[in-house]
């Protein structure tokens, strides 16, 4: 019981920090944020409590929600190992950033707007965390949705962000339409959204002889994989996978601390907490389609992210890059290892941001100081802040080093896992599942490239926007809290005793080693085949990576760069992102935009005229009918009111207000009734 | 002796319904009506409805007739004069009269006799255990029209507010 | 059935002997002698009236509604005897033994309205008509709060059977239900057994100490309803001459004074039955010294029919002179303050008790 | 035992006799005890028919004479309104008094 409102009063402490900051008046905005930052700490430490105490144990809590019906929804908590884990993740990053933010925002209009939002995102985050089932995680599925889009459009009187957060929104509800059929399927199939009942229907459910029988009832095994398909379809918008990577670099639009917070760690983590969550529906097509999607997609995201420019797209790109790692771990039956790397992705992705937030920051106060036309995101302009910026430098050389995947960091455990994961299942399932395994090791080597890059090109060499070095100056202990912090927590160390074996991580120990009750499943992931070669191997196709980099991006190089109409193929692909954008607009969206012509043309042609000739006819027909209304129905009524006064002037006569005489009639005619009918 | 008090006090609650038909006095009228609502009290009491019997005679006479007085001395001019009331209507109301007792007389033949009449004596604490249970809607509703017709009775009959306004 | 027989003798010295009281009373609390005359200390003089009464003749005014003249009186007694038909006076020996008892009794009583208007109107005589009216409506009222408190006192003994009501207020209570339980104050939780103790901690008034202010307000009323004073508006005296009874003379007069001196022996049994104990002792049992058993007698038996006739008309004597002694005492109220007190203050007071006397029935339990 | 036929025509002749009181007099108070007659006479018939073991005839009669009592007190208050208006409550005279 105790867990259980520890657990309320973590959920309700956003909500009631969103509340406060909506209705806090603008001259309190500051002291709002403050006691928000307050409210969330509490609730940082209260689910730290929360996770020494859970341990390896889950608890459920539900009760009656609504009737329809016979058919009663529930509403409840679960509480187990990875979710509160996450928990803990979300509220402290949220913290961390609600911290930056009180200096990133300082001079922002929609201060108190901001807090809020931040608020409510962690409020809606926390939701899904402990909802114990799926039609509570899809209703605070929504609201991270609702919340990512109204920060991203936080600055919405600019154009771009005002698109970029409509993008988002019309993206993920094009995911969103799989959760629906997911959830239609599985309310048919199992009748309970409960996570625990499905994952024991589950088990007991069988694929015989093409049909896939539970408890309730029957269906051909397709809808198995449709089902399964149809959440990772969620998944697929919500994490940005391919095809619908296309919203996540355009959400940079949005604050940085926001593109820390959603972007990076939290919201786009959820696709891959509800395939964990739900892991148990996925059968072996969904599995194979996840890992191939993940696959390519860590591809494609780590290819574009090569040749960006804006700093903060390259971490977009990243980003899309790793949660295609995390979706190869799902689809290779390793969800512990694709946790794993959610909960290393969160710290080191959230320093990266918030870091590179700070650059940002710094450039923009020299910007507005000189007055300056620059792009202070660009990364052309900048150079050398490594000693001018030094918290920030080591902070982010911390957390890139991790992204790598660099021994004693935190992302080579977690990548490393993945690796091996990959690995064996290419080996288990066959000749052209290798495609997966090749994908993720090539996307290691370009990860070290593009970070390489990054970290060459804002830190090392000259100042290259024709100023000083010397007058960018380093923001406020908020930054620098927020950053130490969250690199603190990328280091190897923290997640594993040995940081060069994940084997021994804490983290993997605690989660149930095997939740798949896919018939026909039984691979076996978490074995150390091929460990010391994936890890060695993997090391050294970093080394790669940083070593291109070097040669291309090495400090005192005199670095060109080509206008965009000179680049090179690779380079333009790359930083078009695959020309996606371009190829949507020319295939969908002018196919939308063609049957959106040619239905006003029929409106226009067919149906107007429609309605106008039908128009006319009515005119016609009512002048008709005006007239026979005059002469014949007026008439009418005149007569019958002209008869009906005469017959009343008659029967006046003995209607003259003697009750007993009406009592006489009724009588009389109630007799001759019965009469009658007798 | 069951038979005779019975037929004793039907023939009495005939008796005296044919004297407040046939008297020109209403008070008269009004004093014979309490004979008439005493037997048939009397007449429940054969019905095992004791407490409808008594019911009767608080509701009835110690309540309703007591008002129908009331009535009959408000309206007249205590003057000295005896009250009387007129008929009229006199043959088709004898008619019509006729027509309907020969026809409920003729249509009770048709009733199918109830064989045994094996009441269970209606205790108090059963009645009152379905008036709170079985009964209880209409027992609330009822309740709801003593009060409507309470307030409406005082605001019908009490004092002419407007002209008091006025 | 049989107690007629006690009752109707009863009624008829009562009258006597109450009326002769009522002149003493009201002469020594106007500090005088009253009648000292007639027989020693004027005890016979009551009698010579009434000796005197039957001698005179029975005068029917010319202008009245004769027929409805003769029998008004006639009415109002037999309205009021008839409420003595289920009055028990022994443990073995009980008016008519029907389980709505006390519904009987006050509907007997609010019949006797009936004879009072028929004696009003037939008199043919503005002072007598103003008079049944007034009677009328006061009767008619005051029933709602008088009904209300006896409700109260039903709502704690939990039937309308008056014989069954007078068992559970005594040491008897045990030889009529077999688990029956009386607590002090009917606080079953402080657990003090006083089923065997009995005498005047098992009246009612003391089973659940919420009926004593229920029982003021019965007396109130029965005070209406019986045209006492205060409330005896009806046959005012400086206003109406003598109410609905001022055409009479002689015999039915007489007839009309013997109703209302029963009416007042029976309210007082009512209150004596309902609030009282009954024809129970007063005396509890203490210890080994058991007098409520010794006051009470072996059921059957002789002792036994003294003590219960002894104890229930000691009580009731004793309520009949609370009545007159309030006669005597207080001034007649007038009408618009005998209508508020009934409807503004004694019927909310009754329905509150009436909430208050169900809670107390649930600790009874 | 008395069958309950006889009940029943007491019931109807004591029916007869209400509706003939409301047929034929002119005194609106007599015509109301016509209807509490009436009444009556319907309530013999629900006591006499009573179903074995069931009490729901007991309960119409009682429900019959509470809504009588109700509408005999709005009657009455009716009559004296009308006496007040029009001095009478002959239901003839009003009725040529209203034209």
């Amino acid at each position: 019981m105790a867990l259980i409102s520890i657990a309320l009063v973590i959920f309700l402490i956003p909500l009631t920090a969103f509340a406060m900051n909506v209705i806090a008046p603008k001259s309190r905005a500051r002291t709002a944020s403050y006691i928000s930052i307050i409210l969330l700490l509490i609730s940082t430490i209260l689910s730290s409590i929360l996770l020494l105490k859970i341990g390896s144990e889950s608890a459920v809590t539900r009760m009656d929600w609504f009737t329809v019906g016979s058919y009663t929804f529930e509403v409840g908590v679960l509480l187990d190992f990875q979710g509160v884990l996450l928990l803990v993740i979300v509220n402290m990053v949220s913290l961390l950033v609600h911290i930056y933010s009180v200096l990133y925002m300082a001079k922002d209009p929609g201060y108190t707007r901001y807090f809020g939002f931040l608020s409510l995102f962690t409020f809606a985050m926390a939701g899904i965390i402990l909802s114990d089932n799926l039609l509570m995680v899809f209703v605070f599925w929504e609201l991270v949705g609702l919340s990512s889009y109204l920060l991203i459009g936080h600055w919405y009187s600019k154009d771009s962000a005002a698109k970029a957060s409509k993008k988002a929104f019309i993206v993920n509800r094009i995911g969103d339409t799989g959760f629906v059929v997911a959830l239609c399927i599985i309310w048919y199939q199992f009748g309970t959204f409960n996570l625990d009942e499905i994952q024991v229907l589950m088990e007991s459910s069988q694929l015989q002889n093409g049909s896939w029988v539970s408890g309730l009832s029957a269906l051909p095994a397709v809808w198995l994989s449709f089902m399964g398909i149809g959440l990772f379809l969620a998944a697929v918008g919500k994490s940005a996978q391919f095809p619908l990577q296309v919203w996540l670099p355009d959400a940079m639009e949005g604050p940085t601390p926001v593109s820390a917070l959603i972007h990076a760690a939290t919201m786009v983590a959820a696709g891959v907490f509800l395939m964990s969550r739900v892991v148990v529906l996925l059968d072996l097509t969904t599995l194979a389609i996840i890992a191939t999607v993940g696959s390519i997609t860590a591809f494609m995201g780590a290819v574009a992210a090569l040749a960006q420019y804006d700093i903060k797209k390259v971490l977009a790109y990243s980003t899309i890059s790793q949660l295609g790692y995390m979706l190869i771990g799902i689809g290779t039956g390793a969800y512990e290892a694709a946790l794993f790397h959610l909960f290393t992705h969160a710290f080191f992705k959230a320093a990266l941001f918030l870091a590179v937030g700070s650059v940002i920051h710094s450039l923009h106060a020299l910007k507005q100081k000189h007055n300056l036309n620059i792009d202070a995101q660009d990364m052309r302009i900048m150079g050398g802040l490594k000693s001018n910026l030094p918290v920030t430098f080591y902070t982010y050389l911390i957390a890139a080093f991790s992204l790598m995947g660099l021994p004693l960091f935190s992302g080579f455990l977690s990548k490393d896992a993945l690796l091996v994961a990959s690995l064996n299942w290419s080996a288990a399932v066959g000749q052209l599942a290798y495609g997966v395994s090749l994908l993720a090791f090539a996307t290691v080597t370009l990860t070290a490239f593009y970070m390489g890059r990054q970290l060459l090109l804002v830190f090392f060499g000259d100042f290259r926007s024709g100023f000083s070095v010397s007058e960018i100056q380093e923001g406020g202990w908020h930054f620098k809290v927020a950053l130490i912090i969250l690199c603190t927590l990328s280091i190897g160390f923290f997640w594993s005793f040995n940081p060069f074996d994940y084997m021994s991580s804490w983290l993997l120990n605690t989660l149930p080693a095997k939740l798949n009750s896919t018939p026909q499943f039984d691979l076996e992931v978490r074995d150390a085949t091929n460990h010391s070669f994936v890890g060695v191997g993997s090391i050294a196709l970093v080394m790669a990576g940083v070593l291109l980099a070097w040669l291309k991006f090495k400090p005192g190089k005199i670095l060109t760069f080509a206008e965009s109409d000179q680049l090179s193929f690779l380079e333009r692909v790359s930083i078009n992102n695959w020309y996606l954008d371009k190829f949507y607009e020319r295939t969908i969206l002018s196919f939308i935009r063609w049957l959106t012509l040619v239905l006003a043309q029929v409106e226009r042609k067919v149906i107007d005229r429609l309605v106008n000739s039908f128009g006319w006819i009515g005119v016609i027909f009512s002048f008709v009918v005006g007239w026979l209304d005059k002469v014949f129905i007026d008439g009418l009524i005149n007569f019958s009111a002209f008869f009906s006064s005469q017959v009343g002037g008659m029967t006046k006569s003995f209607q003259y207000g003697k009750v007993q005489s009406f009592i006489i009639f009724a009588l009389v005619s109630l007799a001759l009734i019965i009469f009658l009918i007798l | 002796m069951t038979e005779v008090t019975f037929y004793f006090f039907g023939i009495l609650t005939l008796a005296s319904a044919i004297f407040i038909l046939i008297t020109k006095n209403v008070l008269h009228a009004a004093l014979s009506l309490v004979v008439t609502l005493l037997s048939v009290a009397a007449l429940y009491v054969f019905t095992n409805a004791e407490f409808l019997a008594v019911t009767q005679i608080m509701i009835y006479v110690g309540g309703i007739v007591v008002l129908i007085v009331f009535g009959v001395m408000l309206t007249n001019d205590v003057s000295g004069k005896t009250i009387i009331s007129g008929s009229v209507n006199r043959l088709s109301g004898t008619i019509i009269t006729l027509t309907v007792l020969v026809m409920l007389i003729y249509s009770g033949q048709e009733l199918t006799p109830i064989a045994t009449k094996v009441h269970n004596t209606a205790s108090i604490e059963n009645l009152g255990e379905h008036l709170m249970t079985t009964y209880l809607l209409p027992f609330e509703i009822a309740a709801l029209l003593l009060l409507i017709a309470l307030v409406a009775a005082s605001i019908i009959a009490g004092h002419d507010l407007q002209s008091k306004i006025s | 059935m049989s107690t007629i027989l006690f009752f109707l003798p009863l009624l008829l010295v009562f009258a006597v002997l109450a009326i002769y009281g009522e002149r003493k009373i009201s002469a020594f609390i106007q500090n005088r002698y009253g009648p000292m005359e007639t027989g020693y200390y004027g005890l016979l003089q009551t009698v010579a009236d009434l000796l005197k009464l039957l001698q005179k003749e029975d005068i029917v005014p010319r202008v009245a509604s004769k027929a409805l003249f003769l029998v008004a009186p006639f009415v109002i007694f037999v309205a009021v005897f008839a409420g003595f038909s289920v009055v028990p006076v022994l443990p073995t020996w009980q008016g008519a033994s029907i389980n709505t008892g006390v519904f009987f009794l006050l509907a007997i009583v609010s019949l006797d309205v009936i004879g009072i208007i028929i004696a009003g109107w037939a008199s043919n005589n503005k002072y007598s008509l103003l008079g049944a009216v007034r009677s009328a409506s006061q009767i008619i009222s005051y029933e709602v709060p008088l009904t209300l408190s006896v409700v109260c006192v039903l709502v704690v003994t939990q039937s309308l059977d008056l014989q069954v009501i007078s068992f559970q207020q005594g040491v008897l209570s045990n030889s009529y239900f077999a688990d029956a339980e009386n607590y002090l104050f009917g606080l079953s939780f402080a657990n003090v057994n006083t089923t065997e103790i009995g005498g005047v901690l098992t009246w009612n008034i003391l089973r659940a100490p919420v009926l004593i202010p229920v029982w003021i307000i019965f007396f109130i009323t029965t005070l209406a309803e019986s045209n006492r004073a205060p409330f005896d508006l009806p046959e005012a005296e400086s206003e109406l001459v003598s109410g609905f009874h001022t055409e009479y003379s002689g015999f039915r007069w007489a007839i009309i004074m013997l109703s209302e001196y029963g009416m007042m022996l029976l309210t007082s049994l009512l209150g004596v039955i309902l609030f009282f104990g009954s024809w129970n002792t007063p005396f509890p049992n203490i210890g080994s010294i058991k007098l409520a058993s010794w006051t009470t007698g072996e059921v059957g038996s002789m002792a036994s029919v003294f003590w219960a006739v002894l104890w229930l008309l000691i009580k009731t004597i004793i309520m009949v002179f609370i009545q007159m002694w309030i006669r005597w005492t207080y001034p007649r109220v007038r009408l618009d303050q005998l209508m508020s007190l009934g409807w503004k203050y004694l019927t909310p007071a009754a329905l509150v008790l009436l909430f208050f006397s169900a809670l107390w029935r649930l600790m009874m339990v | 035992m008395i069958p309950a036929e006889h009940f029943y025509y007491i019931g109807a002749a004591l029916f007869s006799i209400g509706l003939a009181i409301v047929l034929t007099k002119r005194n609106a108070i007599m015509i109301l005890m016509g209807v509490e007659l009436m009444l009556n006479a319907s309530n013999i018939n629900f006591l006499a028919y009573n179903k074995a073991g069931s009490l729901d005839g007991q309960f119409f009669a009682l429900f019959v004479i509470v809504v009588a009592a109700a509408e005999a007190s709005v009657a009455l208050a009716i009559v004296l309104k009308v006496y007040k208006h029009f001095k009478t409550i002959n239901l003839d005279k009003i009725a040529d008094i209203k034209d």
